[in-house]
């Protein structure tokens, strides 16, 4: 069984924010085994609903039916999406949300303790950990939670995420994590 | 004082202990509390007489709260019809009238709304004269804040017709707001507040005392008062309604009324009619009692929030409705956290005031948010409901308007538009344009 | 209440709804979106039909099969099936599969 | 002053060093570890404060939260925060404390006079007078009620010093509620097994019945040790649930006690959400007092609390001391008292025989068994007992100090909030709840369970019932420390009242008494909620914790029906009150909602604009500080006379994808869409199912499966949410996809007669001529470099454009505009001057799609699709929404140049008086002299060229208006089609 989690008051919570594009993703409808199949043969693996993977090239993360978020390396406006949609065929709408939203990456063990009081998921490490994804609501913003082994990527919508930014700096402040202040640096 | 607009004062036959305007001839007062004082309190009686039910009346009233209750008392007071019973399935006044947060205002947007509900207020101004009963209607004013310029144009527009109906409005500046709440954070909160609209006639009624007040009013009038009867179904005849079963057996009656806010549709159901209501909880909140700090009912303008200090010195507030079909009295966490948020943006001064107590009551939502005084499909049955949350501050009014429907067939002019057939017809009533969706209202 | 009702346990306000792609998620997360037990009538089903399906409801003191959109989370529209006094939820699915309503509701 | 002592250190003692502290002005010095009670009790302050109705004098009655007497101002620089139980107040070095409702001070208090009058002032006495003369109850009664309201006085700085409150969300396999023997032992048990637990105990120190017995304190440091060593075992002290409210969701409120008079900066409580599967409801008992007249004055105070005041802070509160009880749990407080040598001068027991009256004689004790206490007197505190004992015989001891033990009420409100049965137990004269075994169990002494041994077996069996619930199986238990045995016990025998002369009170801070419980059920208010509501009993800060089920029971005599018959009010949330900010959270002030920025936020910011909400977004409102119409009015005439660019990025956009996108848009909006051609753009009507305007916006058709769809700003996610409802109940087999992409794309509007020469010169490649690109076009575009799309499309109603690109690059697309523009005469204007362009056009926006108007009223009827289905086909066709009297669009002109138009001024019919409707925009007017507005009037469209009156009464204001066509400018749409 779980354990709970430690909290490290004097550690610091680091957030940097991401640059890297993101796409959206949706199966056409009864096209969806057939996309899996398509994305698979070019080595993108299109998970189920709470999940995510992780290549060298792409995070994929799944929080909807029959859709999908990747996330891969800033490229000229709309080259991800057109190379996305060049993979996956007619099976798949892609749409460019490089724009849509921001990438927050938390880095350290501490947003657990950080996004507990903004947070209703169950944050602990047994039960929400890297392989998940999930979409919920903090600080009244609806957000994606993707974690990963040296933190959690956290997608914003673009213009929430000033308002997400401060709150997270709040949170920092208040658990006596000092926070250092975003970067513009790509944290894949 | 006005005098209220009540068309009909028909006597039809001397009825106990009520003068011929209307109002009891009572026996409550100082005189007989010293009297009583020094006699150990041994001669004071029920308020209201704990009657047994008669096999048949000409009208029931099904439901002991707030309208039910004025509409017996109208029924005896005003029409002269004593032949009356109301059935409660426990003790009177334990639904909403005794669980509101106890507001009386009349500002609405419709026209015929705010007609309605200032009628209801001028009889709330009487309403110690004409039931013998303190009530204690407090008329400290009720203050809508804006926080945007689309929002004072809506009150602007409120306000001109309220005045337009020699109803009460007045605007305030920000420091009126001010002076007149010196707990109000004008500028710190997420959307400042730009000013304010007063309507100084309305205030807060004690709640608990309009149901005793009405029942004894109404039992000392003739109307039988019939508590821990649980109507378990309408019974009907040809199309028309016959009499009730109760948990203390069948009782007969010419006309029954439906008179149950909050369990409208579950009684309704009983004769296969389906309502235009759906049933929501709505909250409220009490804090321990402080000394004054608050001389108005305040409402927010960016968030759902509002609060008024009680005699007693509590601080009582509520929010929205939870917005899902309930029959649960009991409040949610979430719903909590959120009125809590909003009135402490308003009012940061109350952080360390210590919130006591959170309770629910269960409202008949209408499809577009205002109420029903209205016959049914069903010959004989009518039907008082959809309060939403505006049933108290419209009991006076409410049971006058009900008790007219019933005794002379016709809508009173106040409640013309309360009718069920404005769903079918489009005649929709829907103040804040909400659209059909009870849980937006 | 009669007999059966009386048996439920008491009331249970908060809600946590077993959405079936998030997991148990607390009702912050969900928009409540009606009664689902009635469906739009065909378009020439006439005026009546309308009215009925836009503002009639059964609004049961019981067993109650209600949409409820699951805004933070999946944006799924859900199809929970809930008792309105006691809050128990007997069971949540998606609008194509089919209605599993407990046997005292039928 | 008489009173306590210290006798010697206790349990709780943190150290000898003194802590200085202030009450009422004067200084006393009391102990780190005491509680303001404790330290007040120790330096012999009796009286703390008065009631809320006569103004008696109070003392301490108890040890806890359940505290009705000793409530006190805690001052804090400019601040006072009120009504804090002295009980629950950790004393720190420089506390000040204020007793509360009394004038001018705590001794002499001016309204005790009510005292004196309260034979007239019986239970509900003001529902029957003050109502004579009609205007005194205004003027006179109800400002006085008014003023005597409350008890302590709130001081508040409207800006909070501390650190707004955070909301902590946790999950958890079981909740422990209550550390005492049982909640303890149940936790180390389902700790042990792995499994998640959480314990919260609303006392600071752990170990409940265990703390006041010294022969326990080895076990309870033991268990805790092993306790603390489970990292799965969170142990919450100082935590108290205060509400069950079902699905497995309790509140938590943590308190961090204060330690310092130095400015507190962080939240003095938290409140946690907690989630979990199965709960152990450990939460012990309260005392109970015993009605009888003189029982609320100083120096009474209830058996365990006294013990506690003696074990944990070595406080005896009296020196000379009765006991007066009807059950064993009083004669160890006698016991302890004894041994630590404060006198017990004798107890009196109501019971012939108990074990415990035995072992009390063998120790020495005068007993007076089968006894009563008729009566405590005394003027401002106690001074003696008047006994009657077995025999009847009446005699008068006189003691400082009364120890009232009235029997112990299960603490069963959560339990009862999680829909527990509740049933009479007649050993403890009390109500013992049963839970449903899937919710969690019950245990210890909540459960009935009597001793601490039977209630540690009892905490162990519960674990082993969850566990098996939550499909553990059969536990191999963990070692327990060695614990004693418990003592033979003798039963308890119900003592509700000892009638007498005199008060004998039932809720000590409300004043209410036996009397006024009686005289309830005489006036028919019998049912226990009525006689709640009418005597007030149970209803103050403390909800009635000692002495409501000894007011319930005075009711069931009086009207003689079973205690068990008689019920209980509903135990409502809080369990213990709950601080405004505590349950606000965070999110409360400038973060009470989030601000949502447009992608140009700081380019707006720096070009000096002023921000409006609208909505959660900031949009600039005009581009100066200077908010007034002639700034606005310069920037819409520039649109009007050359060009100008807005920030349109807030507008919704969906993104509608799939083979049956069209079809799909066909029944979701009133007007055709499939027909529309690629490249164009169309305007959209939505509609409610019940016929009413939903939304309007415009509609791009990007591909043959792929339209773009805008909403207005502030309707954005209704209409997404009905998209997506109408999609997966409706249309669930339909191939469409529904994407927002309101915050990839921004989107400017470039509008003004010199707008297409402008884009001509900026944009790569593109011919805008008429021909090429006329109204209603949509095509993709490159502008600075960056992939976008172009609209030709206008709200202003000029010639105009709309420019798409994605948000990144939002900020170098709109300098470059900006840079290249500029020597053409390109200037950014803000939400008023696009409010006033639109207002001239006839476009509308919120204040006319109101949710209550329907496609006819706003003059869009023809729009809509004749036939097919869509949603609001069929009932927008009702009679009442078509014509007659409904209130439709119009234009409304003051017919005096001069007359400014005001939002919100009804139109009346010059004839009757009466108003016709209302203005719902209006505008100074760009080109021409004067103002104009947009207006919703009844029979409107018939009544273009009438006069009509406008007033605001509230403005003072009536003039004469002209109405006209909502299109006050360029009805032809020349301008636009340029």
């Amino acid at each position: 069984m779980s354990v709970a989690e430690p909290v490290h008051p004097n550690a610091a919570l680091r957030f940097a924010v991401s640059s890297g594009d993101l796409v959206e993703v949706v199966a056409r409808r009864g096209r969806h085994r057939d996309l899996v199949y398509a994305a698979r043969a070019r080595e993108l693996l299109l998970p189920t609903v709470g999940e995510a993977t992780w290549s060298d090239t792409f995070v994929t993360a799944c929080t909807r039916v029959d859709r999908w978020w990747i996330i891969g390396p800033t490229r000229p406006p709309a080259e991800t999406a057109a190379r996305v949609a060049g993979m996956l065929g007619s099976g798949a709408i892609v749409v460019d949300q490089s724009s849509g939203y921001e990438t927050v990456d938390l880095i350290g063990n501490d947003w657990r303790s950080a996004l507990a009081s903004g947070c209703r998921l169950d944050l602990d490490k047994e039960i929400f950990r890297p392989g998940h994804a999930a979409a919920t609501t903090i600080a009244q913003v609806n957000v994606v939670l993707i974690p990963h082994p040296s933190g959690l990527l956290v997608l914003v919508p673009t213009t929430y995420a000033q308002h997400f930014r401060e709150w997270l700096t709040h949170r920092a402040t208040a658990l006596d994590l000092p926070s250092q202040q975003p970067t513009a640096e790509a944290p894949t | 004082m006005r005098e209220p607009t009540t068309n009909v004062k028909i006597q039809l036959k001397r009825t106990p202990n009520v003068r011929s305007d209307g109002t009891d001839s009572g026996d409550y007062g100082l005189l007989r509390l010293l009297r009583e004082g020094i006699f150990g309190h041994g001669g004071w009686r029920p308020a209201w007489h704990k009657a047994q039910p008669r096999a048949h009346y000409r009208v029931l009233v099904i439901g002991g709260g707030g309208q039910g209750l004025a509409t017996a008392h109208a029924l005896a007071t005003l029409h002269g019809i004593t032949d009356v019973a109301v059935l409660e399935k426990g003790p009177i006044g334990l639904g909403n009238v005794g669980r509101n947060t106890t507001i009386i205002r009349s500002n609405y947007f419709h026209p015929d709304n705010v007609r309605f509900y200032e009628h209801s207020l001028q009889l709330w101004e009487q309403l110690e004269r004409t039931l013998n009963f303190n009530v204690m209607v407090s008329q400290r004013g009720t203050l809508n804040l804006f926080h945007t310029e689309a929002q004072r144009d809506l009150f602007t527009r409120r306000a001109n017709g309220m005045r337009l109906q020699d109803v009460d409005a007045v605007p305030l500046d920000r420091k009126e707001v001010k002076s007149l709440v010196p707990l109000v954070d004008l500028d710190h909160g997420r959307f400042p507040v730009l000013g304010g609209f007063l309507q100084p006639r309305g205030g807060t009624v004690r709640h608990d005392a309009v149901a005793w007040g009405y029942a004894r009013a109404a039992s000392r009038a003739g109307v039988d008062i019939v508590e821990h009867c649980e109507v378990r179904r309408i019974v009907t005849a040809g199309g028309r309604v016959t009499g009730v079963e109760t948990t203390q057996g069948f009782i007969g009656a010419d006309i029954v009324c439906l008179a149950v806010a909050g369990h409208s549709s579950t009684l309704a159901s009983t004769v296969g009619l389906q309502l235009p209501i759906e049933s929501h909880v709505l909250q409220a909140f009490v804090t321990e009692a402080i000394k004054p700090v608050l001389d108005v009912v305040l409402t927010y303008g960016a968030g759902h929030f509002y609060i008024s200090q009680s005699d007693k010195g509590g601080l009582v507030f509520g929010g929205h409705i939870d917005g899902y079909n309930t029959y649960g009295q009991r409040g949610t966490l979430p719903m909590a956290e959120e009125v809590a948020a909003a009135g402490l943006t308003l009012l940061p001064g109350l952080g360390r005031v210590r919130v006591l107590r959170q309770w629910g009551g269960v409202m008949d939502m209408s499809m577009d948010g205002s109420p029903l005084i209205s016959r049914t499909p069903i010959e004989g049955l009518y039907l008082n409901g959809g309060w939403c949350y505006g049933g108290f501050k419209a009991i006076p009014a409410g049971g006058v308007a009900t008790a007219h429907l019933i005794a002379t067939g016709e809508p009173h002019a106040i409640a013309r538009h309360m009718d069920l057939d404005r769903f079918a017809d489009g005649r929709l009533i829907d103040e804040r344009g909400a659209g059909p969706y009870p849980w937006a209202h | 209440m009669n007999a059966a009702q009386a048996r439920i346990p008491g009331p249970t306000e908060m809600l946590r709804i077993q959405c079936p792609h998030c997991g148990c998620r607390d009702e912050t997360e969900f928009r409540y979106r009606g009664d689902a037990s009635i469906s739009r009538p065909l378009a020439d089903a006439g005026e009546a039909a309308f009215v009925h399906y836009v503002y009639h409801r059964n609004n049961p003191k019981g067993w109650h099969v209600e949409w409820w959109l699951h805004v933070s989370g999946c944006r799924a529209v859900l199809r929970v099936v809930r008792h309105t006094v006691t809050h128990e939820i007997h069971s949540v699915t998606l609008p194509q599969e089919p209605v599993d309503i407990p046997w005292e509701a039928r | 002053m008489s009173g306590s002592t210290r006798l010697g250190s206790g349990l709780f003692d943190r150290g000898t060093t003194p802590i200085r502290f202030r009450f009422d002005g004067t200084a006393y010095v009391g102990r780190a570890g005491d509680t303001l009670a404790a330290a007040l009790l120790a330096n012999g302050v009796q009286v703390v404060g008065r009631s809320f109705k006569y103004h008696r004098r109070r003392g301490i009655y108890t040890a806890g939260p359940e505290e009705p007497c000793a409530l006190v101002t805690l001052i804090d620089g400019k601040q006072r925060e009120p009504n804090r139980p002295a009980t629950l107040v950790p004393l720190f070095d420089g506390l000040v404390a204020e007793s509360q409702n009394r004038w001018p001070s705590l001794r002499y208090d001016v309204l005790s006079l009510f005292g004196l009058l309260s034979r007239f002032l019986p239970a509900g006495f003001y529902y029957k007078t003050f109502m004579w003369p009609a205007f005194a109850w205004e003027r006179l009664y109800e400002p006085l009620i008014r003023r005597a309201a409350g008890l302590g006085r709130l001081q508040a700085l409207t800006t909070p010093t501390t650190a707004p409150a955070e909301t902590v969300h946790d999950h958890t396999e079981v909740l422990v509620v209550g550390a005492g023997p049982a909640g303890l032992s149940a936790a180390y048990v389902l700790g042990s097994t792995g499994l998640r637990v959480i314990l919260a105990e609303q006392d600071s120190h752990l170990g409940g019945g265990t703390l006041l017995d010294p022969a326990w304190h080895a076990w309870r440091t033991a268990l805790l040790a092993r306790l603390t060593c489970l990292p799965n075992v969170r142990i919450w002290a100082q935590t108290t649930v205060i509400g069950a409210y079902g699905h497995g969701v309790y509140g938590a409120l943590e308190s961090f006690a204060r330690t310092t008079s130095a400015p507190q900066t962080a939240a003095p409580e938290r409140l946690h959400v907690v989630r979990a599967a199965a709960t152990v409801l450990a939460t012990g008992c309260v005392e109970r007092l015993i009605a009888l007249p003189g029982n609320d004055l100083p120096g009474v105070l209830l058996a365990g609390a006294a013990l506690r005041y003696l074990v944990g802070h070595g406080i005896s509160a009296g020196h000379r001391t009765a006991v007066f009880t009807n059950n064993d749990e009083a004669y160890s407080t006698a016991l302890e008292y004894m041994r630590q040598g404060s006198p017990i001068e004798a107890i009196i027991d109501v019971r012939e025989y108990s074990p415990a009256a035995d072992r009390a004689r063998g120790a020495g004790l005068t007993v007076y068994a089968g006894a009563k206490v008729e009566a405590i007197v005394g003027s401002h505190c106690v001074r003696a007992i008047r006994v009657r004992d077995r025999e009847g015989q009446r005699f008068t001891l006189a003691v400082d100090c009364v120890l009232l033990s009235g029997g112990q009420t299960p603490a069963t409100a959560l339990a009862t909030q999680l829909g527990a049965e509740l049933r009479w137990s007649s050993s403890m004269a009390a109500f013992i709840p049963d839970l449903a075994p899937v919710i969690g169990q019950v245990a210890g002494s909540t459960h009935g369970v009597c001793g601490l041994a039977s209630a540690v077996a009892d905490g162990i069996s519960a674990a082993e019932r969850i566990a098996a619930t939550l499909g553990l199986g059969a536990l191999q238990l963990p070692p327990f420390p060695p614990a004693p045995n418990d003592a033979p016990r003798g039963d308890l025998e119900p003592c509700w009242e000892i009638p007498g002369a005199g008060a004998a009170f039932v809720d000590l801070q409300h004043d209410v008494t036996t009397a006024d419980i009686r005289l309830a059920r005489r006036e028919g208010y019998e049912h226990v909620e009525h006689m709640k509501r009418y005597t007030t009993h149970g209803m103050a800060t403390d909800q009635g914790r000692i002495g409501g089920l000894v007011g319930n029971a005075v009711l069931a005599i009086a009207r003689g029906i079973d205690f068990a018959e008689v019920g209980q009010p509903k135990a409502r949330p809080f369990l213990e009150p709950v601080p405004f900010a505590a349950l606000a959270g965070g999110e409360t002030g400038a973060h009470f909602k989030p601000k949502r920025r447009l992608p140009l936020h700081d380019w707006h910011a720096a070009a000096g604009a002023t921000f409006v909400n609208a909505g959660l977004w900031l949009r600039p409102l005009v581009y100066a500080q200077d908010t007034s119409w002639s700034t606005v009015m310069a920037e819409a005439r520039h649109v009007r006379r050359e060009v100008g660019i807005t920030d349109v990025s807030s507008l919704g956009k969906i993104e509608v994808t799939g083979s049956d996108a069209a079809a799909f848009l066909d029944c979701l909006y009133a007007n055709t869409l499939s027909t529309l051609t690629m490249g164009r753009c169309r305007y959209g009507l939505m509609l409610r199912e019940d016929g009413i305007v939903l939304d309007d916006g415009t509609v791009a058709r990007l591909g043959k499966d792929h339209f773009l769809l805008t909403t207005t700003t502030v309707n954005a996610a209704t209409v997404l949410e009905h998209l997506e409802f109408h999609r997966q109940t409706v249309y669930p087999h339909w191939d469409v996809a529904i994407t927002d992409v309101g915050d990839h794309w921004a989107q400017f509007a470039v509008a003004g007669p010199l707008s297409r020469a402008l884009l001509s010169e900026i944009l790569e490649n593109t011919d805008l001529s008429n021909a090429a690109f006329p109204f209603m076009a949509a095509a993709g575009v490159r502008v600075a470099g960056i992939p976008g799309r172009l609209f030709r499309i206008s709200f202003s109603g000029e010639l105009a454009y709309e420019v798409a690109v994605p948000a990144r690059h939002a900020l170098g697309v709109w300098s470059t505009l900006i840079a290249l523009g500029t020597p053409m005469g390109l200037k950014p204007y803000g939400l008023d001057a696009l409010n006033t362009l639109r207002i001239e056009k006839g476009h509308m926006t919120g204040a006319e799609l109101n949710g209550q108007t329907t496609a006819s009223d706003l003059g869009l009827g023809r729009l809509c699709k004749a036939h097919g289905d869509y949603i609001g086909a069929t009932l927008r066709r009702r009679p009442a929404l078509n014509g007659g009297t409904r209130l439709e669009l119009v234009g409304v002109r003051p017919i005096d140049g001069e007359q400014r138009l005001r939002n919100g001024t009804h139109l009346l019919d010059p004839d009757s008086g009466a108003s016709l409707g209302f203005v719902t925009s209006a505008t100074p007017a760009t080109e021409q002299v004067g103002w104009v507005g947009l207006a919703l009037l009844s029979g409107g469209h018939a009544r273009h060229g009438q006069r009509l009156i406008a007033t605001a009464p509230i403005h003072d204001e009536t003039y004469a208006v002209d109405i006209t066509s909502p299109h006050h400018l360029d009805p032809e749409n020349t301008r636009v089609r340029g």
